[in-house]
């Protein structure tokens, strides 16, 4: 059903846990649906210093969980906003099709947790 | 790595004894049974014989068996053979059945029947009341499970059973996760269908029987020639058949023996569970439960990644996880029992069965507390809970 | 005493390598094919394989093929799919369908459908021109056998596909007598759905398919869970699949190996009736005919008793006679070819297979005669005809 | 399906083949149901001395023949006519339920042939 790299990730997932007083969270999916996923960063001159996830559902969003976290650690956040599901799937090696919507929930945390920095350091550059 | 199979409610091995006999069926009595000649009617012979066996398991006579496809066949059998005979009416049932009953009773709905689904209590449990009251004068058909493959709480199924005898409607019971495992007894349930799937209680797969009293008429599911008297068509699948009926005899003879034994694995690890293991919720009913199955909810953790983590470990195991299927509802049966979506979610079904034993058990107690532990630690629910 | 089998077409033994790859699935690889963990992918990993195996032999796409419990469960899911997805309508079929199209035809007529049952000429063919002239605004479903199981003769399905094809009407053949027998190509042939069964090519009974062209929507006939793309529910039958799926790899590899040899004997046999009893007649086209059928009317005599006499020689065959059902009405298709009743109460099929050799063929050529002359000995009609 | 006795009866039947001048001839069945039976009877003294049969038809049609023809000779015409196909049919140790008409056929065969020699004695005796 899932590939050998899904499988990998999802065996060792990296950047688990929370990152403290992180810079953006992005909070997603819905318990209901089996699918909540958290995705923390901590920027440093425009680039994604850490990002970390906590995820509560299957193989997939875990796996996928991970690879994001991979995928985003390092860029600048302009590229980081550039990941797609798409792109996370193809970087495990695809999902299966039932799956597709837990590899959305990926690429929705990692913008979310953009947003919410931008926001909070619009609102930060506007109290200064 | 030897695997731990601890899936015997999704199907069980065939029992080594059962498959020997299959096999003088699968090399030299190859024959049709419908043919005349001596080879055909040595087959006959046989098939003839293992219906008596199936019978004798549930205490039904031989011309009361039609042989299917399985249990899913049986249920379509036994359910459209009412709905279809009739044109019309409604079909009273519950809210916890197998998706090869709820799947025919949504076709029939779109068809112009009316069904209600009846609520089941916490412990998965009808209420026999609420068949009494549910009951109209249009009502054309009773089915409720037996036991539920999923959690597997046991109906008052006599109850139910003489309530629809008192109305004179007839009554099904989905038994496929009962016979083979406990004594039924259809006389004394006094049920008018009864479905049963060989695959369940250490048979083959792709076979199983509807159990349809004298005098019970049913509109065929499958038509084409004489067999099983008008009722099924299709050439026997003669293996299947043999199979079918040593594993009748074998449960016949072996049902007490193992059924102890079995239960004692199961008491084990739920203890264990309940003990060493947080936030848990064993669903089911705690006394009248199959005595081989234990599902547990774990609570902040989803199922799917619970049942490959112990997979990882060799272990094989079931989950009424929505995301096992890839779907966003989970078990329709956890739902209705009133656990919330998010605890349905983290469901895992251990199902023990003749192969396994102690240290089964042993292996599971060691690496499960670990699985659970490491997934939660992933769980954006799990610390604010703490 | 070794018996001669000569009854392919009722059924025919399991391939020793078919059997062999089933025997991993019937020990080892018991698993669910549903369940999520290991033990039960790698099962649907070669359910999947198997299913390629099959759409191979016909060159479908194996999303295309839908296993059922049998050539009768895919006769009925075809017919029935489309008709009761449509709701009423017409149906173009022939009078020399097998027992499991008929019958479902029939319970159709009760339903409120119109059923056209088409003649044929003495040769059992059906005129792709009869065809075309029974089209009507309503029709919603033609279906004719591929190769007639009684006597073999084989219809014109690819002239009667493209009629269908012009009209847009959905055409189905079943071809159970012709899968694995000989060449069959879906695509060339343009059918829309085509039933298979295992058991008529060294497969194992209770296990067929219905080859369903992409695009084309039936309504379900075992509804129950997801299985088979939500088109077949039941538990797999998965012994059975993998046995169907090496039977079909066989079959590719071997058809034309064993078409000469085994139409030989059928000829050999045939040459020797037509020359040495008198008063026969051999049915069937004389080529557009399966190589492995041989269907002759013996006059003045009953088919059952010659059936009987060929049985206590060893000898395995089948009769298109009333008597060997206990009915009155001998064999439909042979009526529907025109010949006589008492004519039809005559017949005996022997077919040939993989098994048989020309020690066979020899060992019925020595008794036959015999057994004919005694029979007639007995008939009231036989001297007065001398 | 047969019990052995047919088959025996079946596989050596008695009493084949027809009585050139017989007292009296029952011919009843009929070929589109694919069973017909000729029964000829010889009698003297009022007794059958003889009883023979020709049939088309399945092997419960031959044995009941070759029963009956058995059962009969040597008996009275009354005690003749007292046998049913239930008796044949039990003589044989039964037979299969779709096949009881052919039972029947045996029961009537030998009436009727009786029935004929009756006729035939009777105008006899008018014409003597
Ligand atoms: C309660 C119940 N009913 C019906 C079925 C269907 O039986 P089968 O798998 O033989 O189609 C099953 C098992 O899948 C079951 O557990
Ligand atoms: C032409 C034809 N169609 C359908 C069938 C039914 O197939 P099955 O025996 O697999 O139900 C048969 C054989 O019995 C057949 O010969
Ligand atoms: S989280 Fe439920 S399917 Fe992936
Ligand atoms: S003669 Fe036809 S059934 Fe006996």
């Amino acid at each position: 059903m899932y590939t050998d790299k899904v499988l990998e990730h999802f065996r060792n997932p990296r950047n688990m846990g929370r990152i403290e007083n992180p810079d953006g969270i992005g909070k997603v999916g819905n318990p209901m649906c089996g699918d909540v996923m958290y995705i923390y960063i901590k920027v440093e001159d425009d680039k994604i210093a850490d990002c970390k996830f906590e995820t509560f559902g299957c193989a997939a969003a875990i796996a996928t969980s991970s690879m994001v976290t991979e995928m985003v650690k390092g860029k600048t956040i302009e590229k980081a906003l550039e990941i797609t599901n798409q792109r996370v799937a193809e970087a495990l090696g695809g999902l299966p099709p039932t799956k597709y919507h837990c590899s959305l929930l990926a690429e929705q945390g990692i913008k979310e947790a953009i947003e919410d920095y931008l926001k909070k350091k619009e609102s930060a550059e506007k109290k200064v | 790595m030897k695997r731990i199979y601890c899936d015997h409610t999704s199907t069980t091995p065939i029992d080594e004894r059962v498959l020997n006999e299959m096999l003088l069926f699968l090399k030299e009595k190859y024959a049709n049974p419908s043919s005349i000649h001596l080879q055909g009617q040595e087959v006959r012979k046989h098939v003839e014989i293992a219906r008596k066996k199936v019978a004798e398991l549930i205490n039904a006579d031989s011309h009361e068996i039609v042989f299917t496809s399985g249990g899913t066949e049986a249920n379509n059998l036994a359910i459209k053979g009412i709905a279809f005979k009739k044109g019309k009416g409604h079909i009273i049932t519950s809210k916890i059945e197998h998706h090869s009953v709820l799947d025919v009773l949504k076709y029939l709905e779109k068809k112009g029947f009316d069904v209600t689904y009846l609520d089941v209590d916490k412990y998965g449990l009808v209420n026999p009341d609420d068949v009494k009251k549910a009951i109209r004068d249009d009502t054309i058909l009773i089915t409720i499970i037996f036991a539920s493959n999923e959690v597997g709480t046991i109906q008052p199924v006599k109850e139910i059973s003489e309530i629809a005898r008192e109305k004179g409607i007839p009554f099904h019971t989905d038994a496929c996760m009962m016979v083979g495992l406990e004594k039924v007894d259809v006389k004394e349930l006094g049920v008018d269908m009864l479905s049963l799937s060989a695959h369940k209680f250490y048979g083959p797969k792709g076979i199983g029987a509807l159990y349809a009293r004298k005098g019970i008429l049913l509109e065929s599911l499958i038509h084409g020639g004489h067999h099983e008297k008008r009722r099924r068509g299709g050439s026997e699948n003669v293996p299947g058949i043999i199979g079918m009926g040593k594993a009748s005899e074998l449960a016949m003879e072996e049902i007490e023996k193992d059924r102890e034994r079995i239960k004692e694995l199961r008491d084990n690890l739920e203890k264990f569970i309940l003990e060493s293991i947080p936030d848990v919720i064993v669903v089911g009913h705690p006394e009248k439960r199959l005595y081989n199955i234990l599902t547990v909810c774990f609570k902040y953790i989803e199922g799917e990644s619970i049942l490959l983590n112990l997979d990882f470990e060799g272990i094989s195991v079931s989950s009424g996880s929505a995301c096992t299927s890839g779907s966003l509802e989970p078990s329709h049966v956890l739902l209705a029992m009133g656990l919330p979506h998010e605890v349905a979610h983290g469901s895992i079904r251990f199902s023990f069965g003749k192969i396994n034993n102690l240290k089964d058990v042993e292996k599971i107690k060691e690496v499960l507390p670990g699985i659970i532990n490491k997934l939660r630690q992933m769980s954006p629910f799990w610390e604010k809970n703490k």
